[in-house]
């Protein structure tokens, strides 16, 4: 039901095709999509029940996420969607309402940044030094993960437009915004959560987001390969057409069944890290990249032009691939007996 | 810990199946699985019988014909539970083809002569299918039974018969009408092996090993009874049994097994340097992305069984099972030659005397024998195509 | 040192090459061609005018036809080291495709007024060949060509002109037979980009750049004399002529540079705990699997050289040579994406931009357009289909 | 002239389907063939003419060996033909001749075996423990190659029948014959140069002898598809088979390339190791054998059989993989910007 109309709504309100064909002029957020989606509902689905949110398990959160891959939207709802009761949760009691409210309502929007002193930790507990980029775009909160050298990583959480930060526009690689923050003695709210496990959080997103996309422009090679003839015939037609599509299918199989295991195993740890995140993320840093490369070679020219889906879809897992850890170090957290042993509960 | 399986339910029926191999699984059989690839059938019939003593011979069986009515689950955990514990892996032939067969397309009379035997581990089948000239296009194959009063005679060569010459009985694809169009004049016979006019040939595969056979059907006169289910509709459950046998073959158990077999090879094998091959960066990097596929692959197994638990019958998504399963059973094996290196390419003299070094006992002669994982039971070719066509609609 | 080119003359050549590069290279070109994919042809032309006036504009060209005269391990060795230094590419579509089309197949006329503009820099070509509905499979191209007393007029519409908008000229593969069959009415002409009745689209792709073009041509009058050789032979033109291309765009001196380039990005840029790249095993395990690969590459380019050293037209082997270094090609960048993590994925605001961290200036875009070299110029999938029906004889 | 009777001696001397369909009995070397090989000359390619022999360039040696691994032969071939002349260098003066003479005349033959003294090097000049195994089937002698931690690799030389060596029978993988040696304070002579250089020599040689495995393979596999017919038509009719034998083409044209780049660089270099040897190596442990795997998938199930030769040109190439340096070993060789800059003389 959520999803048919995630997916209505997504489908009557600047579909891919209208956003892409115009890319040059830059992939902006529709201005009011977002307060539309906390109209519907979708804002909420990450707020408990007793903030007058719709604690939505994590097969629906990480399903909606599949369908905002799908169609290449520019909105942060990952961020929302993975975060917002961690947040709630570390907050003082007085002020979790109001921020339940004002999240709900699209007023208070969350972005993610990690901050890697290079140089030790920083002095006390203001906050220094450039960061990485932040995620989700249009935010007026952050929340930051600051990796101490053998401290871990620590969780702080600031107002955009307070003192200490000086922000600067950018775009990720795949047109969404983007903005790189200077931290200045910027004293945030230090809270009670551990940064590793945000990372993961957001990790599983993009796990979602990029199955998604994989998923849209498989679907869209597919058609485009059933009515595009040459040499007298529809592509599809050829075997080893038929062929390469299968070998991407199989790997959009094994995406969407990791995405299905990651929302069972974070509904069944009660919203904690999963154990097969690492995985996940190491097997989209890789095979669902490289299936999305071979839809582009499949399509021919046009799989490369700004005006056709897939070279977004393929920027956006690039995109994905990158952020909260990248392939080594997703590997590097991976010891195979304590992953095969534990995973399936057989430890 | 975060898992499908991990409910207080599932955790204590897995403590129950693994105190139960524990205590019954005699040694030599986890060492004979663990060195070897083409287990006698004493070790399997033996195992087999003790499973079946438990209730466990036939998992996937319908209750009432000796299943255990365990869900998909209970299932997955027991086949993992075998498998960590290195017990013999039951019988394919019988248990997952000839027996499914008989019980979907078989009489009554078949289904209790035969059954006892396949759940007991007492009698063996193998499978007659491919000829010389019709490996992955069956349609194409010329072995014929002609009706001959209450019997059929049977003609012709099969190949590729896996532990024929272990075997007490064949199922057996052959044309009963020349009139038809290819696929609708076939039908399905069972064929004592031990019936004259058969003479069974070896044939050696490149891991020195002998477990596949050719055969040749002189006249074999096969009793009326011995026909499975109705004339000419042999095709039909011939498709249906191999798509059975693509679900069996994702291995993902047996294929966990040999990645954490492949960690304490790591573990206890030095490199040039002396010291063990896991302080390797390089080494754990190649481990860690070998068990990130396979997460891969078990989640899309997962899911298979998820949607059997809600009722659905496992379509063709089986087929990226069957593909993704065996380029990583390969894979595991590469690995493993890999890390042995010299250790890998130096055998015992004499003929089949595998690995001189122990720690490379098993790992050679399956990755060699592995080069069929890819091939048989439709090749990988044949999975592509039949995605492309049955879901893609190419 | 051992090497083909490890002889005293042509260690000696080298050092020419090499110091007349480093004396007249303008350093802003080097900055432009590392950091850049699409050259203006303000650049591209001084250098060539530059490399000209020094008598080597041309060197693959006969020396009757403003070439050098070198042989093909010279001409190897002047390519690899203007790739080392970083000199723009020479222009492809007027060195490597209309020149040498112009110069087998082209009048002396033709030749008189065409190949100074290409030798100068001061005069740039695009290619019309692709059609919306006519990509890989040329045959099927429905531009046309009608004779109009001494003019010819063209209507169409192609597509994938790289460099369209900064090009004077354009050679244009046009139909002017329809009654035999597909390949045999196709003829090849000079189009004046000027001449009205032509207007161009601009084509973005995906690293955000303006490279190629689509073209609708809507009765574009043509002098007779721009016809290129016979009339009805553009099919043997072409075909020839991607022939030439497919051997350039093996493109191993500039994958060598590349490589090069990776290792010392490896060396400056730091990974998550601080380190520079290089000191991780794993990347230096990544990038020497990348070195043996391309020296693979390129012993198959000396040996092709080597028989063209000994006088034989390299032939469908060339094949070999695009599908493998286009393929090198794009694990280059794919590499040199996973070493910069988060530094390739964020760009500066306003589209076009590029990386903000100028350690990933040149990568990004290039890793980006780079999904297009098995794409062009025939597609790796024509290349196998070549190789297995024309040298496999299947 | 010389490559072609080595062809008609090995299509008129059990060819390798008589050897293969009997595999069987055993992969063992006819007993007079290294006799024959002597009396074509063939021994003394590698012997300098000041000594009687031919001194035939590294081009000759390595087609020759070529030739040797397309037919899967048995005999050592390579040890003599990459090593003679560097250990007929090495001996005193007045044994040159004698072992020159016999060498040539097929009297004296050659094995190779490393010898890693796990703790440290071994009590003074004798040797002791156990070696890996020997490679040259049938050896008389041996060149040892002693690994010393810290020391490089020295080399020593003894025969097989003195004193201080035991002897096991062995086979490798692909059924030619191995000795494994256990050294009881045996007390070689040591010859004075690089261990390291005898092992890139029989590197090199194990390149020439896996290309010419996969080209016997290729030729092999290609007639047969080209035969077998499936679903009414020649399996070479099929896109993906043509594609894969494309595939498999390419990485036996580069394979090609490498032997010859690495002749051309061994007679520039006088015989000494060579720049691209590591690159030749590694490149044979992972794409020529992968590309011997896919011969066989292509081929189906025969692809599997002892009497088929697929399955042996498999086995030898991963022998070669594994010996001499495996493929990890050979990238540890490499520096990009050296090898790059080295081997074609631009640094």
């Amino acid at each position: 039901m959520l999803l048919d109309s995630v997916r209505r709504y997504f489908r009557e309100n600047r579909p891919p095709d209208t956003r892409w064909a115009r890319f040059g002029e830059g992939q902006r957020q529709p201005p009011d999509a977002w307060r539309e989606m906390a109209e519907l509902g979708w804002l909420a689905l990450a707020v408990p029940e007793r903030l007058g949110g719709l604690e939505a398990d994590w097969d629906t959160r990480l399903a909606v996420l599949r369908e905002a891959g799908a169609d290449g939207r520019p909105e942060p709802l990952d961020v929302h969607l993975m975060l917002s009761d961690l947040l709630l949760r570390c907050l003082p009691q007085g002020q979790e309402e109001a921020t339940a409210a004002a999240i709900m309502a699209g007023d208070m929007r969350v972005g993610v940044v990690e901050l890697r002193p290079r140089a030790g930790p920083t002095g006390g507990n203001a906050l220094g030094g450039e960061s990485g980029p932040v995620y989700g775009a249009g935010a007026s909160h952050l929340l930051v993960l600051v990796h101490a050298p053998g401290r871990g990583c620590r969780l702080a959480w600031t107002a955009v437009e307070g003192p200490g930060l000086s922000l600067q526009q950018g775009r990720f690689l795949d047109g969404r915004g983007c903005l790189t923050v200077r931290f200045n003695h910027c004293e945030p709210r230090w809270l009670d959560a551990s940064g590793h496990h945000v990372r993961d959080l957001m990790a599983a997103g993009l796990v979602a987001d990029c199955t998604g996309a994989l998923d849209g422009a498989f679907r869209q090679t597919l058609d485009y390969l059933k009515q595009r003839r040459q040499f007298g015939r529809p592509l599809s037609d050829f075997q080893v057409v038929q062929h390469g599509m299968a070998e991407v299918f199989c790997d959009l199989q094994q995406a969407v069944a990791l995405t299905r295991r990651l929302a069972r195993e974070m509904n069944a740890a009660q919203g904690s890290a999963c154990d097969s995140l690492p995985a996940a993320k190491a097997f989209l840093s890789r095979r669902l990249l490289r299936g999305l490369g071979r839809l582009i070679q499949l399509s021919g020219g046009i799989g490369m032009t700004e005006e056709y889906p897939l070279a977004h879809y393929y920027k956006r897992a690039q995109t994905g691939a990158a952020l909260f850890g990248d392939r080594g170090e997703q590997l590097g957290r991976i010891s195979p007996v304590a992953t095969l042993l534990g995973s399936s509960g057989c430890g | 810990m975060a898992s499908l399986f991990d409910t207080s339910e599932l955790r204590s029926f897995r403590a129950e199946v693994r105190a139960f191999i524990h205590e019954h699984l005699p040694a030599e059989f986890a060492a004979k699985t663990r060195a070897g690839l083409h287990l006698h059938r004493d070790v399997v019939g033996r195992w087999q019988g003790i499973l079946n003593r438990r209730g466990w011979g036939a998992p996937h069986w319908p209750l009432s014909a000796g299943g255990t009515g365990w869900d998909t689950y209970r299932r997955y955990i027991f086949e993992e539970e075998c498998a960590l514990a290195d017990a013999p892996p039951g019988d394919v032939l019988g248990l997952f083809l000839a027996g499914p067969m008989l019980i979907a397309a078989g009489s009554e009379a078949q289904r209790t002569r035969y059954l006892p035997g396949i759940l007991a581990g007492c009698e063996f089948w193998c499978q007659g299918f491919s000829e010389p000239n019709a490996g992955s296009d069956l349609a194409s194959l010329k072995t014929t039974a002609r009706r001959d009063g209450d019997h059929w005679v049977i003609n012709g060569q099969k190949t590729w018969l896996t532990e024929g010459h272990q075997a007490d009985l064949m199922f057996c694809l052959a044309r009963t009408d020349d009139s038809v169009k290819p696929q609708a004049g076939l039908s399905q016979f069972i064929v004592d092996m031990k019936a004259p006019g058969i003479s069974l040939q070896p044939i050696l595969t490149m891991d020195e090993g002998h477990s596949v056979n050719a055969v040749f059907l002189d006249n074999v006169r096969v009793p009326g009874e011995n026909l499975i289910g109705e004339p000419n509709r042999g095709w039909t459950y011939a498709k249906e049994l191999l798509t059975r046998e693509r679900t069996n073959n994702a291995q993902a158990p047996r294929t966990k097994r040999d990645i954490i077999a492949l960690q304490r090879l790591a573990e206890a094998h030095p490199g040039p340097d002396g010291r063990p091959l896991m302080d390797d960066p390089i080494v754990r990097d190649r481990l860690a992305g070998l068990t990130a596929d396979f997460v891969a692959l078990e989640s899309a197994v997962l899911s298979v069984l998820a949607d059997e638990m809600a009722g659905r019958e496992p379509g063709p998504e089986a087929s990226i099972l069957k593909i993704r399963g065996s380029e990583l059973q390969q894979r595991v094996t590469e690995t493993a030659m890999e890390l042995l290196g010299e250790a890998g390419v130096v055998l015992e003299p004499g003929y089949g005397g595998g690995p001189r070094d122990p720690v490379a006992r098993g790992w050679v002669e399956r990755h060699l024998f592995r080069r069929v994982v890819t091939i048989y039971a439709g090749s990988n070719e044949i999975q592509r195509t039949i995605i492309a066509r049955t879901i893609l609609g190419m």
